[in-house]
């Protein structure tokens, strides 16, 4: 069952310096109060698991917390760059980083295999492309029935997936609607989870088909409001599209984005 | 008297006129995004505008920033996971046309989103794959949107992220790919379409005011040009005037 | 787009002798009005797809329709016998069935490769029994990463899938919630799909993440208010199980199961 | 004094048993249901039932007459899909216990569901496999109840639709089933265990009033009786009236 947490305890209970940490969430509902916990407590050696890695992963690249990166696409989603996430890769700060490159449809499947307990999913995907060419965790696998050969990408189990979600019951249920990504696969492919919340209710109402995780499908949740700022939370909260447009600048320069860790992470304390 | 207009606008404009009689697109962000919500807005009202964020039947009253806006999901006939957007939605080809751009792209309309230089040690580290490929592979057809320089496009790409037409003819069958690949690439200069034999693009379209000459001057490789050339038709008041409205307040900048 | 029909043109249009036809709807909004109209039209050489046959093809089968059952449970939920099927199965009246026999989770990803455009899926399944050893729709796959044996089972592609559901609007979007069973894999995987719904609504709630079909997905809607009638549409109906325990003595005996055909179905006209 | 009770109700009672310290069970239809419900009313209020129409954490007032009742997904947690029930949940163990029934179980508790007779001209067609098969490999263990005659507790299924152990020891690897397999046969005679090193099953308990030549008379293998044979605890007045409030109204006939 879910156990209720602070964020500073959740991630120091479940994070763990050179796990496999996936956060999800597509473009909405990105779990950043929980990325800058990971950041404040000084991570290392991280792989970081995400489709579309955003800021949230930029920064904890930049922190220095990242070894490696699982992801599809990395950009800042109609602005620009992620720069902290370029410079590692380009010029090795504040420390090389090696990557696990997918198309969104081939990481997806990689959580759909490790949610169904299956060692591979099968896709049409990556024929004739570079992107094949240098990746391990993708295969060839050939239809019994008709002899097609098709892609199979192997199965991904992070120890850890954080995710931030509307709304917890006092039971520890967890239930998240509008664009829901690949969260719900994301936390049953992982062996933890933790999730943060904008808000603790008594009862959901009645839409049964809503995405719901079930408390003991969840290893902690942790009240934070506004904690996916600055995406944004169907129901509370606009995303603040200034802020993804002032990172293009922020990021670009390395004593600019130390200096906004500095102020805007590490002083902060716990959100 | 006609109105003045910018590449960006006749490119964007050209685009939105390619997805006249389809059902429904795959959009990807930014020039994509702007020629789809064109087309519906003006060509098109009954496209079916799909996102890779899951959002389908999106019926955005502005232009989205991302492909996961908030404005996607409160407007769409259904939202499904992202794994199901790409299972069972755009896999079994049951979108019409992916609307794709890059930052490079060669005579068979294969696109680069990956690096600038090597993949271990680029020059410029792009975004990467994101659902170009399986748009690519998946869509009974694509059309391509995207700036035209010598750097954009190339003789060889630094990295081939997404297949248009691979080596040429016979290329997308051997790879088991069930669309029919892309129908136009169009850049800010003009339009340029596969050869039915070689499935080489080859110009086909100029826009108003630019010549074969510039466009050799901005392509990397030898360009074939169609016998047929033709001159883009210009835009429309209506079309300028919704291009205008639908790019206010947001950047045009990003690939996908 | 989803055309309006009568439910008489709907069938009479998609269902064509020697098709295979997917009815579905897992105890819930099972498509019954659907099968008596197919019964009525005196449709032949059938081959259907359910996972619980259920007392629809039980109706189907004694009414002569079907040559072949794609299944995966048939008997009459907490209840008894499909004595019709077993009729066909055990006696050949009235006349001999083929069947395509699986598991529960074999047969619904069939439907899941179907609507996937895959030629198969992977499950973990079947090892060792003999329900594997009878049937060519299931055949071994090795993990190209860890050399697992799987199952894989055929995509299963109907020419037609036949469901019942709470809502249409007026542009022909289809939405149903409560259990859903496989009723979207179903849709999607078919050529063809007719669907019978309790309403036709101005618009549906604001609840996106409920089970809807785009009116593309979907080729005729007929407005077929109890068409699921003795199974049940939450929020409109309730299950009549006494039907249920009826149909185990009604349809144990030929004579007065064609009596009731007759009179029940025949007699009727369209529902 | 003690109250009377039958040997279905001493059946379910020890089922339901069977189930303290489970935190979620897959509940087939008819006997199982009652087992299950009966613990979640009595010895484990926090047990999770999972059925294989997609509720999950249903809490039925009432005993369900099918595993697609209302009042299944009227109660529950949440609704998911048939696939996913079976992919997401059942598959990767999530669920600790499978509850099954059958019309034939051999001695290494492996179960007929398909039909008595040979396939191709059965005596009698039974329902066939339902969820069973994969609930017997997925769940970390399983619990089987069954009446138990000559007729239903065999030397040889006529058709093996459910694998518990398979020919014995080391089969249930060999065929990569992930969980351990059956812990328990209950009928209403006695309960039946694996022996830990042939994995056959033997009798360990039975039940008040009954003796171990009734049920080797039952048995149409031969019989192998614990060391430590025990006689299962007479049902409580709460469990009776429990069981007796839950069977009020429905049919405990079918078998999945």
């Amino acid at each position: 069952m879910a156990e209720f947490l602070t964020l500073e305890s959740a991630i120091a209970a479940n994070v763990h310096d050179g796990d496999v940490v996936a956060l999800e969430g597509f473009t909405h509902l990105i779990p950043f109060a929980a990325g800058h916990e990971i950041i404040r407590q000084r991570r290392r050696d991280l792989t970081l698991v995400r489709l579309t890695p955003d800021l949230i992963c930029d920064q904890l690249i930049g922190a220095g917390c990242a070894r490696k990166l699982i992801f599809s696409w990395g950009g800042n989603p109609g602005v620009g760059s992620l720069h902290r996430f370029r410079d590692a890769v380009e010029n090795g700060w504040p420390r090389s980083l090696d990557l696990d490159e997918h198309t969104h449809a081939g990481l997806a499947n990689r959580f759909v295999a490790g949610a169904a307990g299956l060692p591979f999913a099968v896709l049409r995907a990556y024929a004739g492309t570079d992107v094949r060419a240098a990746n391990s965790t993708i295969a060839n696998v050939t239809c019994p029935f008709t002899g097609e050969v098709l892609a199979a990408v192997a199965a991904i189990r992070p120890d850890i997936t954080i995710i931030h979600a509307q709304q917890a019951d006092r039971a520890g249920n967890v239930r998240l609607w509008g664009i829901t990504g690949v969260q719900k696969e994301s936390v049953l492919a992982a062996t933890r989870s933790i999730v943060t919340v904008e808000e603790i209710v008594d009862n959901f109402s009645d839409d049964r088909n809503a995405v719901v995780l079930p408390s003991w499908t969840v290893t902690a949740i942790a009240h934070v409001p506004g904690g996916c700022y600055p995406s944004y939370a169907a129901g509370y909260s606009e995303r603040d599209n200034d802020y993804y447009e002032a990172w293009e600048d922020l990021s670009r320069d390395r004593a600019v984005f130390e200096d906004w860790l500095e102020r805007r992470v590490y002083e902060r304390g716990s959100a | 008297m006609k109105r003045a207009f910018t590449t960006d606008e006749i490119m964007t404009i050209a685009a939105s006129r390619e997805l006249i009689g389809a059902r429904s697109c795959f959009v990807g962000i930014g020039l994509p995004s702007i020629a789809a919500n064109l087309a519906r807005s003006l060509h098109s009202p009954g496209l079916v505008l799909v996102y890779e964020s899951g959002t389908i039947g999106a019926k955005p009253t502005r232009l989205p920033l991302s492909i996961g806006d908030g404005e996607l999901a409160r407007t769409a006939d259904i939202v499904v996971s992202v794994p199901e957007i790409f299972n069972y939605w755009l896999q079994p080809g049951r979108i019409d046309v992916g609307m794709l751009s890059g930052a490079q792209v060669d005579c068979f309309a294969n696109l680069n989103t990956t690096v600038i230089g090597s993949y271990e040690h680029p020059k410029v580290r792009l975004p990467g794959a994101g659902g170009a490929p399986e748009i690519a592979t998946a869509c009974p057809r694509t059309i391509i949107v995207m700036r035209q320089s010598k750097r954009t496009f190339v003789a060889h790409l630094d990295f081939l992220t997404t297949v248009g037409f691979g080596v040429g003819a016979g290329s997308r069958a051997s790879l088991g790919m069930p669309g029919a690949g892309p129908s136009v690439l169009i850049s800010d200069l003009g339009m340029f379409r596969p050869d039915p034999e070689t499935f080489e693009m080859i110009l086909t379209s100029l826009h108003p005011g630019v010549s074969v000459v510039d466009v050799r001057n901005a392509t990397g490789w030898d360009l074939k040009v169609s016998g047929e050339l033709i001159e883009t038709a210009e835009p429309t008041d209506e079309e300028l005037d919704y291009v205008r409205r639908l790019n206010f307040g947001t950047s045009a900048e990003a690939t996908n």
